[in-house]
């Protein structure tokens, strides 16, 4: 395995993406986007596309640029900092995974058109509060030579305003299948979700939706062959991303303690608050290494991926907490308006928290895996 | 013995008053602050349920149990004003009445006012009549709160007032303030300080809200441009505000710090988890194991605030140590609903989502730790005060 | 109820057993005895016993005090704050409430004894590394008209010189049953163990061990009616114990907060100390809150005082674990000194924390009753 | 991928030379001080194993693996030596040799030695034939290393040392002592002092154990009384002893997290509650619960130190992120035991019980986070210079 550096290349793809997204995508965009009541911008997704972030994941003959998961988390890492709001992780991370692992010619053409930004993809999976594909209740029954789909989706990042569905849903005794369908097929209704992160999200109801054998990924039944690699890949670029959201807020922390005046003097001078915060650096740079350890491993052994993922996911959601926490309580009121950007880091931290498994559940991957 | 038997009878008599006069819609239990009629010349009635109960409550004195009859209150002692808020949890009643000018103004005239003082504006405040609002924060301020720059002129017959406050509570809906003003800017910091009451009618009165984390706004700018205060408008001497406010800020720090615990929040957390996850303890048991931890420390944290009450009427002075409730109760409040969130996982994602504003709870309970002082301000104050460690 | 304040005549209590304690079981005391190689101060104890303390829980026509768990709470507090070692939770607290809720003569007449200070009791109850009565294996069985004893227990806190011993077995069919015998009925072994915090306790071996039915305490398989209040009285006081510990370990610490220098200032003049020691404060005085509820609501209400004393032991565990180790990292090196006292708190301190029930225990206790 | 073969062909190698090298009794996983090897003129080998294993490994520079071969080393890279620690995990080997002079001089020596003085001390510590021990901290300097009051009068062809030294770890089973010596009273704090080597069997050296909490007792009290120190025992230039200490200081600091994390220790947790508590999530959830969450601590904070190894090896200089490695191992460590003792529960209580004597461990680890810089020094240490906070 490669060691726990980044490599020149990674460092450079690092150094480029955080010029791009302090310019492009800064905190500000995304406030920009919700106060305009929207949740998805596709002219920044549109230049991102075409510095090839969007390929990152994907085969080089598909039009991809194959960087690799932990070029992937050091992407995400940069844009978890300014709260960049993009699909990337569902589009470019998530289904470029799952494609990738179908392989042949259909997921070829459908991964060249995620590199390229003509489709975005989003994954249809939860269907309570929390992460649970195991328990997924959505009924994809044999009908003819095809399905009928029919349940309800929820939390469906992205799924407000994707082109393509990504939809688990249980085949008879068959077990859990995965289908590919265009978001406008007859019988899907989405709703909108009016997240606190300001990002998409959407209800999705699915009434006897008409599905073909070719819009099944993988085989009937199989779903989880394509669909867990898949996850995974999300779960360490979203840990990636939220790693990149605690360093954000932290900087955005240890600047306010270094300007702000009180008793006549900075703030950052009390012992108090220099000590939490050299100890919240400590949270983010033990967290940075799980980060890069479950891209390293994804690149190098995705198999035997889950602890190292798992790790990851759960580092980074109890790491983000405490940073935007930390940074909620270190700037007093101000912190709390919605004019200052520290309260878009900590609805975001909430919403990362959640998705593709929380704290517990990731954990508990942990210990399964560890014996305890 | 006897004193249990007047004890038990009042008991009786209060159970049978509250089946009588509490709505059934006042019974649900809700104390979130759009639940809670606030009062005011401009409050609008969610319901005529909530018109009555808080008309009735007024009427008995029970708006505020413990201030004298004269002043609108029921005059109950200590013990009999636990009998009634055991009974009204009981039911899950709704408190009639929550305003700043019972739980602060109030009890700093009580102290500090004079007898005219009293009788004006207390039974406005028991009838839920005037709405008042605090002002103490300035900007830039942040933790000192006796750094007050809005400065007050006197003229004679009243002062002058120009200056800006900040995180003014619901200044855009209250219809007076008591506001901390610079009475005498030659004067060291703390002493220089009065307590002014203002009518946020009078001319030169502004007030912005702030809109926070939350998407709510709880909280205002509040300006004043040559507002003249008349001099009886005043709670205790010129120029010896800071009195006053000090003994303010213990009282807002028991409130801050109750507002995060006692038994009923504890379930609150109980029931969420109980009810978003069916069999917690098979789902998540990190979850469920901070769960229980948080249970153990709400229950003993309302236990202190029990205790810091019987210890108040027992006439053992509470003093700094109000600064522990505070910073327990509202880091306790934050512990409980990162958890409550938790529970509810993506449920609780959306603003008004399927389990209702959770997140705006959420985010609310983040000011409690920085309202009324900074945890960090609480825990400088114990250390100095209490525990006698020396200054830097 | 009664308030959460002490009366009149618990601070009374209080201020007359701190000056008996500052004087005749100061740590140095806890320390000589260990130094000496012994386990208990019959001498100590009989002062106690001369001052009432062993009769806070009997009644006077047993020639007890009488004043109540909330009483003995205070007397076990100030115990703890200077870690004096006496068997008062075993015989006064534990043996004494278990025989006044057996009731009757013999029960009456052993009550004296321990009030006097004639006579000392241990509970002999654990056989495995954790607290879990229920899980009792060793047996009585019936033989003739009595039973035969055979187990092992370990943890006997006070076992090692104890007169009697209450022991908790099996019997067949019928359930737990409560032993009261005398130590050295043939077939009883005990062994010292050696335990971190100095005190006495023993592993006990019972082969054979011939009982007859006056050495049953109530009734065959009815162990729990008395075991139970005594247990919960034993772990009230016990929290109360700790709840003294944490306090003199705090006091300990900030004493020397304000007295070292170090980089020429006092330590306790850094805000991140005294951020600290505040927070340690508080936890202190919540503490101390569950602590007297829990004395007042088993005085009022004992058949309902699980909750009142779970909360108590919990938090009494989780409170003296932070002030010792607050303490330990506090002092720097002398604090791990034998020399200094505060390795004497930081022992019984973990002792205490097992005994009776755990954090875990107590805490799954609270959230059974809760609910949870 | 010409580098992977010779690291698979070296593993092989390593691989076959443990098989054939490393006693079966030595294979029993144990790292604590007893278990190990500390070499010197004095040392007891506890068997026959426990030598010969020390003498192959020695010979093969496998005590220090990453030294040149000249000094007594393996001349390995980064990738071997991960590589050999890997094999010796795989077949649970006790490290053949652990000392300070491993840990701390030799880094020292190596950074700052003349050639004659790495030729002479490097290969006696590699062979385990001296055994160092460390002269740092002094009576109430504490957390305040560089208030050296022990002083080194300049006699020419020598210093005259005088003075006393606490937390002197294993000095009354040393050979020879490192220490820091004030050798110039006139200048500023941390510009008089001098890293001198003095051989502990020198007239006027005594020193004392300290009994700890623990019963153990790992540090000493050193006296200097006109010891007599030849001009060239000195590591680096005279009155730059700082220099080597602030290098060591970073070396110490990484060794005394790297003990307290790691896969191994993590293990450790696991396999004891496992142990205890047979179905361990069915018995007690809260402290499960909080055992999954050191573990998900300990491993990251394992793949930490691996990585801060990558990157000193790849030339990104660590510095005072060292701190980082101290703080969290230590703290970590304490976490990690406090967790054992609770899952071991009563058979924890007793020193050398039936469990072993987890008492003593647990007790030990709460110096690691005082020992070679509080925690608090570490965070005021990355405070003010990782993160540039300013000083008060």
């Amino acid at each position: 395995m490669d060691k726990l550096v980044k490599s020149e290349d990674e460092a450079m793809l690092a150094d480029n993406a955080r010029g791009f997204l302090d310019e492009a995508a800064p905190v500000r965009a995304l406030r920009d986007l919700r106060d305009a009541g929207r949740t998805h911008d596709p002219a920044l997704w549109r230049r991102i596309c075409d510095m090839g972030w969007a390929g990152v994941l994907i085969p080089e003959d598909a039009g991809g640029a194959d960087m690799g998961h932990a070029a992937a988390g050091v992407l995400a890492h940069e844009m978890g900092r300014t709260l960049a709001c993009t699909p990337f992780l569902s589009s470019a991370v998530i289904a470029a995974t799952i494609l990738r692992r179908i392989g042949g010619e259909r997921a070829k053409s459908a991964m060249a058109a995620i590199a390229a930004g003509e489709l975005t993809h989003a994954l249809a999976i939860d269907e309570a509060h929390k992460f649970a594909p195991e328990a997924t209740a959505m009924t994809a029954e044999r009908h003819g030579n095809g399905f009928r789909l029919s349940g309800k989706k929820c939390f469906v990042v992205d799924g407000g305003f994707a082109d393509r569905l990504l939809v688990l849903a249980r085949t008879g005794e068959e077990g859990l299948t995965l289908f590919d369908l265009p978001a406008d097929r007859a019988g899907i209704t989405r709703t909108a979700q009016g997240m606190i992160d300001s990002r998409d999200a959407a209800r999705i109801a699915f009434e006897n939706v008409e599905a073909t054998g070719d819009d099944v990924l993988g085989q009937v039944g199989g779903a989880m062959t394509a669909l867990k690699p898949g996850l995974e890949a999300g779960q360490a670029a979203l840990a990636a991303e939220m790693s990149g959201l605690a360093a954000g807020a932290f900087d955005m922390t240890v600047g306010y303690l270094k300007d702000r005046k009180q008793f006549g003097q900075p703030i950052g001078s009390f012992q108090a608050l220099q000590h939490r915060a050299a100890h919240l650096w400590c949270e983010i740079e033990v967290t940075a290494s799980a980060i890069l350890n479950a891209g390293r491993v994804l690149d190098t052994d995705p198999n035997e991926a889950t602890l190292a993922v798992s790790l990851a996911k759960a580092r980074a959601t109890s790491t983000a907490q405490l940073a935007v926490m930390e940074g909620v309580q270190m700037h007093g009121g101000i912190g709390m308006t919605d004019e200052y950007d520290m309260g878009f880091y900590m609805k975001r931290a909430r919403v990362g928290s959640e998705w593709l498994g929380d704290y517990g559940y990731h954990a508990e991957q942990v210990a399964a895996l560890r014996g305890m | 013995m006897q004193d249990d038997d007047r004890l038990n009878r009042f008991r009786s008599e209060i159970r049978a008053w509250l089946e009588e006069n509490c709505p059934a819609e006042m019974r649900d239990g809700r104390i979130t602050d759009d639940a809670i009629c606030w009062g005011g010349k401009n409050w609008e009635f969610s319901s005529d349920a909530q018109r009555s109960w808080l008309e009735r409550a007024a009427a008995r004195g029970l708006t505020v149990p413990r201030w004298p009859a004269e002043y609108g209150g029921a005059g109950l002692s200590r013990a009999e004003e636990k009998i009634f808020l055991e009974e009204m949890e009981r039911i899950n009643a709704r408190p009639p009445l929550k305003s700043f000018g019972i739980s602060m103004l109030g009890p700093a005239m009580l102290q500090f006012g004079t007898p005219e003082q009293k009788r004006h504006y207390l039974p406005q405040i028991a009838r839920g009549e005037i709405r008042w609002c605090q002002g103490y924060s300035e900007p830039g301020a942040g933790s000192d709160l006796a750094s007050v720059q809005t400065r007050g002129e006197d003229m004679g017959d009243h002062w002058l007032v120009n200056g800006q406050k900040i995180w003014t509570s619901y200044a855009d809906k209250a219809d007076w303030i008591f506001a901390l003003i610079r009475t005498d800017r030659e004067a060291p910091k703390h002493k220089g300080i009065s307590f002014l009451l203002i009518d946020m009618d009078d001319p030169g009165v502004t007030t912005r809200p702030i809109r926070l984390i939350s998407g709510a706004s709880p909280f205002c700018e509040t300006f004043f441009d040559n507002v003249k205060v008349p001099k009886d408008r005043i709670v205790g001497e010129a120029n010896r505000g800071w009195d006053v406010a000090k003994y303010l800020l213990t009282h807002e720090r028991e409130m801050i710090s109750s507002g995060g615990t006692g038994l009923s929040g504890g379930r609150a957390l109980g029931a969420v988890m109980a009810q978003m996850a069916g069999e917690p303890s098979a789902q998540d048991p990190v979850l469920r194991a901070a769960a229980i931890r948080c249970e153990v420390d709400a229950l003993a944290t309302g236990l202190t605030i029990e205790r810091y009450k019987d210890m108040a009427e027992a006439g053992k002075g509470v003093g700094n140590a109000s600064a522990m409730l505070k910073y327990m109760g509202t880091e306790l409040n934050k512990r409980r609903h990162e958890l409550i969130m938790s529970a509810c996982g993506s449920a609780a994602l959306e603003w008004d989502g399927p389990v209702g504003n959770r997140a705006a709870d959420w985010l609310r309970t983040k000011a409690n730790s920085i309202e009324g002082g900074t945890s960090e301000v609480m825990l400088t104050i114990l250390a100095r005060r209490v525990l006698g460690l020396p200054g830097a």
